[in-house]
């Protein structure tokens, strides 16, 4: 598992913390799957100090923040939210989403780059929300990002891994680069098969926050990402198309 | 006295600075703000002072994915 | 989870015993992953006993045993088997494996049903392994099996799950049947998604013991059975062709 | 004096029954046994007669997928 | 293309006679799509002799019959079957499908298996409507098949081909056999990709009956089948992993 | 199929001109296949005219030309090639490539997007060679673009069509832009899958340039997207989960 | 005088054979025929003599896929 | 006498222009050119001079994918 900008995490799981059914059940969730990082992001305060109330949640997570900056659709609005997160949330760490699509939140890739560079230049360690395009991944880097965000599929869509080819292309071109399969995920069988292709961590939101049960299913995750982790460190059987038997055909008995 | 906006509402305020803003307003929790789309510190809002038609964000902690 | 013949298993991680590099990593990779269950053999024994030393091994092991019939051509040679297997590891539970393709080892179906029938009479508690062949799912629970065991893939091959319709097809039209998908498994992602599908359990061999590391492999499919267990029973969120912002867009600012 | 196989090998035997059979052959631990493609189980080795020709499997626990 | 029983025949296109709007677009259907078979079933016939009135129709086809035995549960109805059809359509083939499952209408092996070698003896040529299985396709041809008709999906469902590894098996297992992929195809593509693997025909009838407009449809799905013959012809170029220019990079311009 | 800048073409099959065995070949497989349209490129000439030659044989052909800029990896380099082949081949229309990676040939989308700009505003007709992207398809549209070519899959890579969903999803947001895939096709069920989700046509060369008879795969993909054209246009069967008799069941004979 | 059943419809008839049940009810043209689940053939009809409770099956060409 | 580039050659040339430059090196057919990167029409080769140093490129139809 690589290291993010230089900080090793204890796991790959990071976990969103909206769209739960409440504050108890989103801090259940980080409890008991022990996420190593949790997203954040930032809206319009009011005079009654409602964001406070989820800062101290947050806070009695003891978990590191990823501020994101959601929403944004252009790389100016971004780099301003980038500034307020970093200064808010105390971490130079910030996911770097730029819309470029409304219905689909795909990232704007001319945006996104733009950002990248200015972030990295003002210091931030820019995680940016990408899709699985080689070229902007070059980009992305040259820029002077460390670590990439991938798509799986389309935010909130649980669709898990749309183009394996294209993740499989992309981990494997830039074999120094942290990277992190964000968006889509949907079940634990997603997530695992994103860490066995050697990718170092996953984020995810809603298929926690939106299950029927969203403490087990954090859990899942968690124990998936796991799974990806031991599997891809244990040197797995390659597939192959032929048939072998798993039990040794030495000394069978003639009993026909 | 100067018009400006807050968070998209606008209003006529009597502060002077940013920092005199958030203190009329009632925001005493952890903000962060930007004025015209640019980042204002914390560390300047005391010196940042506020014209008419500013528009002023103050943004504070939410859930996020 | 389902019963397997009225015995609640403690988790849905069958393990063989069969190919790895040394008895002791075999032992390991039990107590690692605690595995509920392990699938054993019969051979001819010669007259130093060298049966016995894995036998007295798999007894220290304090797992379920689930003797199979590999090898076995015909019905008549794996009901033999089957009473052998009886007798020596003093359980009627007994994997009925019967080949019908030397290449691929594929079921012979009709040997298949009949060998259940017969065994199922004699107080058998029969683990047929099959392929996703409603058909031949129908005829064996007929025949008195309460367990199914479909093929994921060729033994050995660690394809995976090749054919998710079928799989999901036998696993619906039999509510009732516990079932495990044996064979073919080779990465914890698959193994998880045969959970997740609503399978009780996967049985796999050489996934674990032919990885480099089959002890953190073993522990990866305990994991990976873990997440999809959890991740069955917490209703999870259905996958969907369109887009969704996983950040609530009340309050956005306006920073551009 | 009966020739039978074991295991495949075909041999001149004394043993008149399973049981001796096992005895005489060194089988002390756990076996299961098999004559001419049937099952004789532990309590019937002692009564069981064999035969010239018989096919005796003599089978111990292995390693199994 | 393996010739079917000895028989060459023009093309790979077998197509149903069934769910039409009307038989005048079936009569359309035939003509435009040139199909080089038609299977006809059976049914009880009234005193007004309405069946007819569909014999007329399918005698003007001027094309190959191939009678099924749809609908039959048993080897004895399906054989009883088989000798009506023989008689009535005036020949010798049939598509035998012996019902295993009244949901998904799969083949019941064992019957099959035991009509196919009853019907064999008794001079039929017998196309089986089967699944995938190896086995099964083993013993079928013990039985004296020389044709196997393995499906792609259920019937009716359009979702083609449901298991590439199990279909792309029993092809290559059995260089020998001609084969029809039949039933569950439901685009052009998927009748191609059929052809593509090495199958001889595929037999559909839902996917062009059923369409908006049956006759192009049944156009769509001749230009199909001779696509996947003529590329099956042309030794195609292998897929590979990586990337390659399609243009010569040779005298390059320098224009940056 | 929708018009290309107002242009109706007789069919969906643009065919590369390169990598042929021979330049007979080369003209056999565009005589046999009726490709709508054939891409060319521009290189370096020398004093004896060797370029002259291919010029001659490429007008013979007497089809719609359609030059493009491969090798380009700056927007400038990529502008300046679009002008010399619009006086070379006496054509607005360009298929636009800018090189974004050199391995995989991918196209830089930022370079792509701004030379489409200029290009448009220079009165081309611009063809650019994309990938699924969403955001950078609605940039190229905004920048003049009437016609996409996304990729399937690595130029020359025959791995088909690698993200189904990401091309269903670019075809379904633009439904006015006629769409070519380009790339990575290698068999006609790939060509024929494309015209189905609602591609216009497929832009392919070393699938058939590289085949073992180009001749007659030339014919193939000009079946295949035959075949797709006319089940687009006709309606198909929607695919579904459950199974269908095809055969009425009425009036069912009792013969069991 | 025997009644039978007529593909699943029980009927008492005149004819002593297959071959008379068909004329009488006047089937004319391309049927197969099926006593009891058993073929018969259509130069057997008129040796084929009908009993008490014969299952008869008269088919006919349709469609099929 | 310039020094300039065609098509990554250096060459001493005596043509003063583009369209003499063509002529003097033989190219007779369909070319299209571009000087220093810069695309250079038919119409306008004979009164584009050349410049010590110019970079030429000639190029022709070639097959494309």
């Amino acid at each position: 598992m690589r290291r993010f900008y230089g900080e090793m995490l204890p796991n790959g799981l990071m976990l969103g913390t909206a769209q739960y059914p409440s504050p108890a059940v989103m801090a259940s969730a980080f409890r008991e799957s022990g996420a190593a990082v949790a997203t954040v992001s930032l809206r319009r305060e009011n005079a009654q100090g409602s964001g406070q109330v989820f800062w101290d949640l947050i806070r009695a997570l003891d978990v590191r923040l990823l501020p994101n900056t959601a929403g944004c659709h252009s790389a100016k609005e971004a780099i301003t939210t980038a500034h307020m997160a970093r200064e808010l949330f105390s971490t130079d760490w910030i996911k770097l989403e730029v819309i470029g699509h409304a219905d689909t939140l795909q990232p704007d890739p001319v945006a996104l780059i733009e950002a990248a560079r200015v972030l990295s230049q003002d210091g931030f360690k820019v995680f940016p929300y990408c899709t699985e395009d080689l070229v902007v991944a070059e980009r992305l880097i040259e820029a002077g990002c460390e670590v990439l965000m991938p798509w799986g599929a389309p935010i909130g869509s649980a669709l898990g891994l749309n183009n394996p080819f294209g993740l499989r292309s992309i981990r494997n071109h830039f074999p120094e680069i942290a990277m992190v399969v964000d968006a889509g995920i949907g079940l634990p069988s997603h997530a695992a098969a994103a860490i066995e292709m050697g990718f170092d961590a996953v984020l995810l939101n809603s298929a926690v926050a939106k299950a029927g049960d969203p403490v087990s299913m954090a859990r899942a995750m968690a124990c998936a990402v796991e799974a990806g982790r031991l599997a891809f460190d244990s040197e797995p059987l390659p597939a192959r198309d032929m048939a072998a038997p798993s039990t040794p055909v030495l000394g069978q008995a003639f009993l026909s | 006295m100067p018009t400006i906006s807050i968070n998209g509402e606008r209003l006529f305020v009597e502060a002077q600075t940013l920092e005199a803003l958030l203190q009329d307003q009632g925001f005493s929790g952890s903000v962060a703000t930007a004025v015209n789309e640019n980042f204002v510190p914390q560390t300047l809002r005391a010196s940042h002072q506020l014209n008419e038609g500013d528009r002023v964000e103050i943004l504070a902690p939410m859930q996020g994915g």
